[in-house]
Formats: C-alpha cells, structure tokens, sequence
C-alpha cells in the first residue's frame, strides 16, 4: 500500500522562489526512501509539505490514500502527532533539559510517565546522550544538537519519520551508526523519508533515492542501482 | 517487507492516536507547576512584570476605595445639615429652652440643641488663637444659639425659623453647601474620568506585558505546534502563568492599597474631628478583596488568552 | 608561502584596525535612522509599548497639573476669608452705611461692602428652591449685614467686632476653615503618596517594557559583540529607540492632558461660579510642555540604558 | 612567524565535562589547518577560545605572540574585528536583509557605503547568492544560510578566519567550490582554521590537519601525508 503519495506538487514562495515544480511519486509503507539534490534544490519545502507547515499551490500529498488537503484545523495537530521529525535546524528548546525535550512527543501522546522516562533513556542511550540526560541545548556541541533531534524524532515510533539532513553535523562513523537507527525503523511500522547532500552516506546505505534539480525530481533511484 | 509493516493502517493510527490525543501539559496540575516553574526560573524579570500588573491594578482600586468612602463621607455631610438660629442678645438661657422645646414640636424639625453664649465663646478659643484678645472683652457679646436639625429640605424651614420671635438672626450655610455640591460635581467628574483612563491603562498593560513575555517564547510554540500539540494544550501553562501574575498583581496591589490606607489615617482622623470624629477609612472588605484577587487574576488571564490567540494565529500560516 | 603572508603584523593590524575602529551605527544619524526603521517594523507592538508608556507619564503629569491648579485654587480660598457682621434689626441703612464708615478707618480692616435685608433675601432665593416659602413670610426676616475683610488674621478681629454698637452677631467660618485646612492637609498627604507611587510607577513601565522589548534582541546583541563591534556601537541604536518611545508617550500623554482638561471644563466652570467666577484651569505652559517631553525622552533613554547594560553585560562572561 | 599558537590549553565547562586538555599546536601565518575529530570532541570550544568567547582554565592562547589572556575590556571588541568567524548555526539576523548582514563586519569596521556595497555584492556572487541580495534569512535553505554566513566571515579579509563546520549543509559539489574560496584567503593575508567532521572534503583538501579526540590533540597531518 502506498503511505505516501505525490501528484504533481507545485509550490512557490511569496518571493518568487519556485521551490517545487511538478513533483510526483510514491512512497510504500515501511521503506526508506532518500531525498537529495543540490542545496536549494526544495528538500526541506516537500519535508515541510508533509509537515503541513505548507500547504502546495497545486498537486495533491496523500498520507495512506488521505488527501492532507482536507486535514484542516484540529486535525492538523492531530495528524502531526503521527509524525517523527528531524529539523534542520535541530529546534530544542533551549531552557528544556535533554530528557525533556526529547519527551516531548511522548508526552504530547499522553503516555504515562513511567513509560515516557523509560523510552526516552533507552533512545538518548542509543545516541550515545545517555550520560547528559539533564543537561540544557546549550551545553551540547552540535552534533549532541542533532543526536537529540534524532532521537525526539524517533521516540514516538511515528507512522511516517522525515529526517532533514540529519547527520549535517556528524562524522562519518557516527552518521552511519544513526543510519542504523533509522534502518531499523520499519520493524516497527514506520515508514522513513530522509533529505540529505551526504553522497557517500547514502551510496553506503543502498536505499531508494529521489533526486531534486530546482525543484524537479529528475531521478529515482532504486537502491540496488547505486554504485558503491 | 517486515510483518508489521503490512499491519492495517487503522491499527497504526490507534496506536498512536489511541492514549488520548493530546496530553502534554494535559493535567492541570501540570500546567500549574510548569507555568509556576517558569514564573521562578527567572525570578527578577518576573517580579518586575508583576509589579507593573499590581501598578496597573492598585491605581483602580485605590479609586474604587476613594470613591466608596467619599460617597460615605456625602452621606456625613449631608446628615450634618443643621440650622444655627442666633437668638436676640435679650433672650437668656429660659426663653432659649422654651423655643427649643416648642420648636421640636414641629414636624419638619428632627432634633434641636441649645449653645449657651459661653459654649460659644469656648467654641471660639478652640476653633482659633483667640486667648490673648478675648481677655481684652468686657461681657460675653454671642448670644444664644439653637442649632436645628431638619427632617427633609432645609431652606425652607431656614426661611420660616427666621420669622420666630426672639430670633435674630438665621444661619444656613447655603453657599457652603453650593460650593461642596460643586466640588463634588467636579471631583465625580475627575474621578470617573480617571477610572476609564485606568481601566483601559490596566488592560493594556497587562496585554502588553503578557506579549511580550510571550514574544520570547515564539519559537517554543511553533515547535509544539509541529509536534502536533493542541492549542488547548499549548495555551493552558501560558494562561496559568497570566493567571499567577494577575493574582501575584492583585496580592501585590491590596498590600499596597493597606499601606497607603495606614499613611492616610492621620491627616482623615484630624478631617474627621473637624467634623465631631465618627469617620474612619473603609477597607476593601471580605468581598472587596475577592474582586480584587479575581480581577487580577482575570485580566491576567485575558490578556494570556489574547497574546496567545495572536501568537497561535500568527504561527500556523498553513494549517486553517 | 605568499608574500602576503610575510607582511608585518603591524600592517597588517593597522589595515583592520585603520578606518577607525567600530562604526556600525556610528552615525548618531544612521543610529537613528536604524531605531526609527525598528519602531516602524512592528507598529502595532511599538504602539502598544509607547500607549503603556504614555500611561506611565500622563498619571504623574495630571497629578503635577491638579497640585499646580490647586495652589492657585487654595489661594482664591484664604483671599475670600471674609467677616459677616449681622446688625440688630433696628439698625437702617443710614446706620449700617456709618458703621461700615467707622470699620473702613480701621487699620485691621482691608475693605467692608454692605448688604441689604433685600440682597440677603435675594441671595436666599438664588441658594435655594424657596420662591414658593417665602411668599408665606410678611416682610423680611433678614438684618443688614457688613462684610468686612480684614488684613491679616481674622478670627481675633471678629471677636472685637463683635462688640461693636449695633452689631447683633459676627459670623465667621472658623469651623469651615478648620475643615478645609484638614481637607487641604488630607489631599496634599494624598497626592503626595500618590507622585511617589507613580513616579516609582513610571519608571518601573519604563524600564520593563524596554527590557522586555530588548529580551528579543539577546541573540542580535550577542552576535554584535562577537564581530567586534564595541558596547557604546550596539547600545546607540538602542538608545535612540528608548528615546523614541519615550519622547512619543510624553506627546500621547500631554495630548491625553489636553483631552481631559476639556472634559473637566464645564464642572470646573461651575465650581469658579459658585466662588463668584475668576478661576480657570491652567495648563502646563511651554516650560511644562518641554520638561514633560523631556522627561519622556531622558525616561525611554534611562530604561533602555539600564535594559541593554544589563544585556551586554550578561552576555559577556569572558571578556572582562 | 607564528600567527597562532596554543600552549597546553585545558578547559572544562562547569557541568564538569572537560572540552579540552593539554592542547598544544603552532599555526604559521597564511596556513590552512582543518581541525576534525568526532562530535564533541572539542572542536567549537576551541574555536570559541579564539573568538574570545570563552576564555581557557590552563594554558595559553596566543595570536600574533600577543597572550590573549591580557586582551580585556574595550581590546576584545578591537581583537574580534580582526576575525572572520563562520559560525555552525549560521547566526544571520532574521530581520536582516542578506545584504546588510553580510555588510555587518565592514560596517563595524567603518568602510564607506560604497565600497561596502561592493564587496558584499562581489562576496555574495561568489557564493551564489548575488541574486538574492534582499532576502532575509529565514526566506533562505539551510544551505544558503551557510553560504551567508561564510561570505560574512570572508568579506572583511580577516587576519584569522575561523570556520566551524561550514560545509555541514551543502553537498560535495558545492562545498569543494567554497574550500576553494577559503584556499584563496591566504592570498590576502589571511590565516585560515577550518573545523569540520567531513573526511572526503579534507582528504581532497590535502591540507594540514589536526585530530582532536575527547578534548586531546592526538594527531597533527601534514597535507601532504593525507590519502587521497
Ligand atoms: N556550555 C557548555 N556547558 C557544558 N558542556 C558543554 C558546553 N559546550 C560544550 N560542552 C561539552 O563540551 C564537549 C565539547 O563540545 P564542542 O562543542 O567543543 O564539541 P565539537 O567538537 O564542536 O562537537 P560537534 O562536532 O558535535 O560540534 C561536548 O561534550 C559538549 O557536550
Ligand atoms: N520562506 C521562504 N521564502 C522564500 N523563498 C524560500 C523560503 N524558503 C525557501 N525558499 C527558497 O526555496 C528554495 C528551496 O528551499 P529549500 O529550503 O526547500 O531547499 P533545500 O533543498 O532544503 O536546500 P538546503 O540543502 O540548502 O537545505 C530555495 O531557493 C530557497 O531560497
Ligand atoms: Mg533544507
Ligand atoms: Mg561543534
């Protein structure tokens, strides 16, 4: 069945930017899927499409089979509790301690306390934070920065994860530990869309791949088809 | 393709959807606490605020005050309304009783009190510096004074008294009574102007504050919001933390209002005593003060409600 | 290695250092230019700041205006101490007209005017709704009576008047005067605690609307100070935006003044008529319309003085 | 004649955790050293010694043989104007056009408008961003934003160029173009000192490059050294 669906997506900015341009395909539940493309080529604008932080000029972004179209209102918060994702940008916030903010989506869940601390340790180990649970944003290098957003992202076990760029600030080694994270998401039902530059990572990684030129999607690359 | 990837869609969503929506900061006992945290976490820019808030509320309700003692203090004067006949210098203390006594026959009439020449000239040494030139007097040269009080209107009755044998002379403050009459006129009018000025003053400052207390925290909302809180949820601490400086305001400006209600004791005891003593300064009372704590605690509400509302709009572009 | 490379140091810094050090808004012009731009950005939020501000400064410059006009008040009121003399009924014009003769050589005695039993009667009718009662009287009740006003201290004046031949009774308020001396007393306590209220008040709006206004700002200051532009640089614009804010609330607050003298004018008006007219609201004058635009301006500059030391100084843990 | 050197450097932050220890190394002026190691390994903190942000426990820094220990009050200000600092979260001003936040550092310094105008132009061409001179950031990509950022810390040919993983949010192509801008700073006086966790690009660089590991300089490359 297909999670997601693109048809024909359009969408320019006020400024005149014309961010994407006909955009359609089809994501499956439980793969993941690549999203490159030079810097300004639109990743983040079709991330922020699903996020319902935009809303396309024309085409249609099916999440299983359902227009987000018609998700309006209360139904946006309720939709997006759906979703796991990773900023560019990272967004902690800032007076929040680690444990806190990476609770956030468990909490917003209702989850019961005793859960909430119980997953969120487990995740923040995964990530190598397990130390810094109390430590503030700010006390983080970068790559700590991102680690953490990763790991709000994931917390939740979200039907549909998007992952902006998630390994900008890592080493190598580390980025590929973290795409091991993101691998073993569809064991649990989710499906993973991740916009990154990082060539060498997804040429190791071996997985579908998109690719956007000014806003067009001028490939699709199956992962078996990569050079490695 | 794993198992659970292949798991019905409907069966994903309750598992995401299923433990209730939207919970954080659900309880409000943990909004509360969040919004209280917040309040401490920076303690002197919050105090500050809250002192700008008990500002804002202390100049209405010293108002309020004002006004309520003034109109008891009207009601004092106007009691006070009484009619001095000044008798012929030939009436002695007798005659004096008799018209007394035949004069609280009268309908109109409520109470009449007797001034001997001598209580007068006491009244006299009190009322001024009077002790050296009094000496210099041969005989008590004041006559005898009846001081009536009327039931109703006391002009009317003034002007009849007047024609009574044995009176000289009737003294009815009319032009005292005008003058106080225009004074009030006008300081009704003052005071009601001031009270629209401070109203609004309040408000504004209260929005005012709570914006841009919340302008800081901008970023914080659009990430609940991408997180897929509910507006409810994400409102619920702020309007909490509104809440708490409205009542910390309203604390804040009663203790004020007491303070000042003591510094102003002396001068409105000497007032008093110019009048035979009897009045004293109201406070707020039992309910006087609950209004005053929901008041604060309302408009510190408001206006989280309404920086909110403004702040909640202005970040979701897309969503409506 | 370039040749670049090998230039001395001292070159090299004279190139980064040379044109003068930092100049980001060095201009006060462009400072200015930076703060106006800033205030236009937001309107509605600049307005709003500059409304709470202008609050701030129109409640201290009421009360200075209302403490100036009721000096000039306070002054009519002791001019019009006057004694009223109430004449034995047999005493006629003739009489009265001698006796007032007789007063005015007195050196104690400023001036004394004569009013006739038909005057009092007049002034009767005037004070009162008695048109109706007084047809019931035959003839008039009323004395002749001679105001006089003394130089200096009357109440030892009206006590030898008294004894004057023909004089039946010296009316003179003491007890009224008492009153409004405690009335006075009261007010200026009043007012008094209210400017030190209000004054504290005004800075207190001032200085935490700024600061919370700069709080949005942390992260430009901070990036200011990390390419090296020097404190006075990052403050100027600042400074200029204080100034901005405040010099425009003390406009908004001298037109709120101005407001509220008209609306008080009527009552003010029947209040002059009921001392026989000659007194009119006075406003600030230039000298005040200046100093309150002044204090406006120096209080927005203070605030934001205060607001962006503390900033830079919370900013920079490692300089110092 | 060394234009940077470092003599036994330790610093801890007072959450305990020790950022730096005992670090040692000389930087010739006109030099371009990369300084990698993996995430939170102390490479910002190292950084942010130089901008004077911090300031270290032990040991000394010194630029131009000048301790900057004794660089106090109103000289910091002095000092920072002489750095070109890319920051790894970018710090544009929001409400800052593109144009007058990569003017910031020439205005600072007090050029006349004119020539500012020029140079912010020319800079902001060079990165690819001439077109959008009126932009505010949050109208930008990520990547964009980087570039911003690296053109206002080249645009005032600073003595010492001080970047923190500039490259994190551009892909190969593009990054290779801008190490290239970087390259060409020496030739205006500048020394250049570059942290970044992206390898491909440092072994392509071929430059000098200094490894840091738990806060410990443990490897000091010469360029010439580095496998392609
Ligand atoms: N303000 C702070 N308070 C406490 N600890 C801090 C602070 N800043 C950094 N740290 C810690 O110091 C260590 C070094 O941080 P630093 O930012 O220098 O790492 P980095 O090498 O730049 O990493 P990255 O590649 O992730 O940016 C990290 O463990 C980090 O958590
Ligand atoms: N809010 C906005 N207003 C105007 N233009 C915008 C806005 N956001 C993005 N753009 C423009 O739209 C284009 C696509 O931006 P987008 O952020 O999707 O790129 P990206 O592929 O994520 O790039 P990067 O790899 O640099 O993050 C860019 O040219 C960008 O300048
Ligand atoms: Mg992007
Ligand atoms: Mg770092």
């Amino acid at each position: 069945m297909a999670l997601l669906r693109l048809d024909g997506v359009c969408k320019a900015y006020p400024g005149g930017q014309l961010a994407l341009a006909e955009v359609s395909f089809t994501v499956a539940a439980g793969e993941v899927v690549f999203l490159t493309g030079h810097s300004g080529a639109g990743k983040s604008t079709l991330l922020r499409l699903l996020q319902l932080a935009e809303r396309p000029d024309r085409g249609a972004v099916l999440v299983e089979e359902r227009n987000l179209a018609a998700v309006r209102g209360r139904d946006v918060a309720r939709y997006r509790r759906r979703l796991g994702v990773v900023f560019q940008d990272h967004r902690l916030l800032p007076h929040w301690s680690l444990l806190d903010n990476v609770a956030l989506p468990l909490r917003i869940a209702g989850l019961a306390e005793a859960e909430v601390q119980d997953r969120v340790r487990a995740v923040l180990d995964r990530v190598g934070l397990g130390e810094r649970l109390a430590a503030r944003p700010p006390q983080l290098s970068t790559g700590e920065q991102q680690r953490a957003g990763i790991a709000r992202a994931v917390v939740g076990r979200p039907l549909l994860l998007i992952a902006d760029e998630p390994t900008g600030n890592l080493d190598p080694q580390l980025a590929a530990e973290l795409m091991g994270l993101f691998l073993e998401l569809p064991e649990q039902g989710s499906t993973v869309l991740i916009a990154s530059h990082d060539l060498t990572l997804i040429k190791r990684t071996r997985r579908r791949t998109l690719v956007l030129q000014q806003g067009r999607l001028v490939d699709d690359i199956a992962g078996e088809d990569l050079a490695a | 393709m794993s198992a659970a990837r292949h798991r019905p869609a409907a069966a994903r969503r309750s598992r995401f959807e299923g433990p209730g929506g939207a919970a954080w900061g659900r309880g409000h006992a943990r909004a509360f606490a969040f919004a209280f945290a917040r309040w401490r976490a920076t303690p002197l820019a919050s105090a500050a605020t809250t002192a700008v808030l008990a500002l804002a509320l202390l100049l209405p309700l010293l108002l309020g005050l004002a006004l309520h003692n003034a109109g008891r203090l009207a009601g004092t004067l106007e009691a006070s309304r009484a009619i001095s006949l000044f008798l012929a210098m030939d009436q002695d203390a007798a005659a004096a009783a008799a018209l007394a006594e035949r004069l609280r026959a009268r309908p109109e009439v409520a109470a009449v009190s007797l001034r001997s020449p001598e209580q007068g000239l006491e009244e006299f040494r009190r009322m001024s510096d009077l002790a050296d030139s009094l000496e210099l007097l041969d005989g008590n040269p004041l006559p005898w004074v009846l001081v009536v009080t009327p039931h109703a209107e006391p002009a009317a009755l003034a002007v009849m008294l007047a024609a009574e044998p044995g009176v000289e002379t009737v003294q009815y403050d009319a032009a005292w009574r005008a003058r106080l009459g225009a004074w009030l006129a006008f300081a009704s009018r003052a005071l009601g102007l001031l009270a629209v000025l401070l109203a609004a003053g309040a408000v504004l400052v209260v929005g005012n504050t709570v914006r841009l207390d919340l302008a800081a925290r901008h970023d914080e909302i659009a990430l609940l919001q991408l997180l897929g809180a509910d507006d409810a949820d994400i409102r619920r601490p702020l309007l909490w933390l509104g809440l708490l400086h409205g009542a910390g305001a309203a604390l804040l400006a009663l203790a004020g209002a007491g303070l000042i209600g003591l510094l102003l004791a002396g001068p409105l005891a000497a007032l008093a005593a110019s009048y035979g003593g009897g009045f004293a300064l109201h406070g707020p009372g039992l309910p006087g003060l609950s209004a005053t704590l929901l008041a604060g605690a309302l408009l510190g509400w408001l206006g989280a409600r309404v920086a909110t509302g403004h702040d909640l709009r202005s970040l979701r572009p897309a969503d409506r």
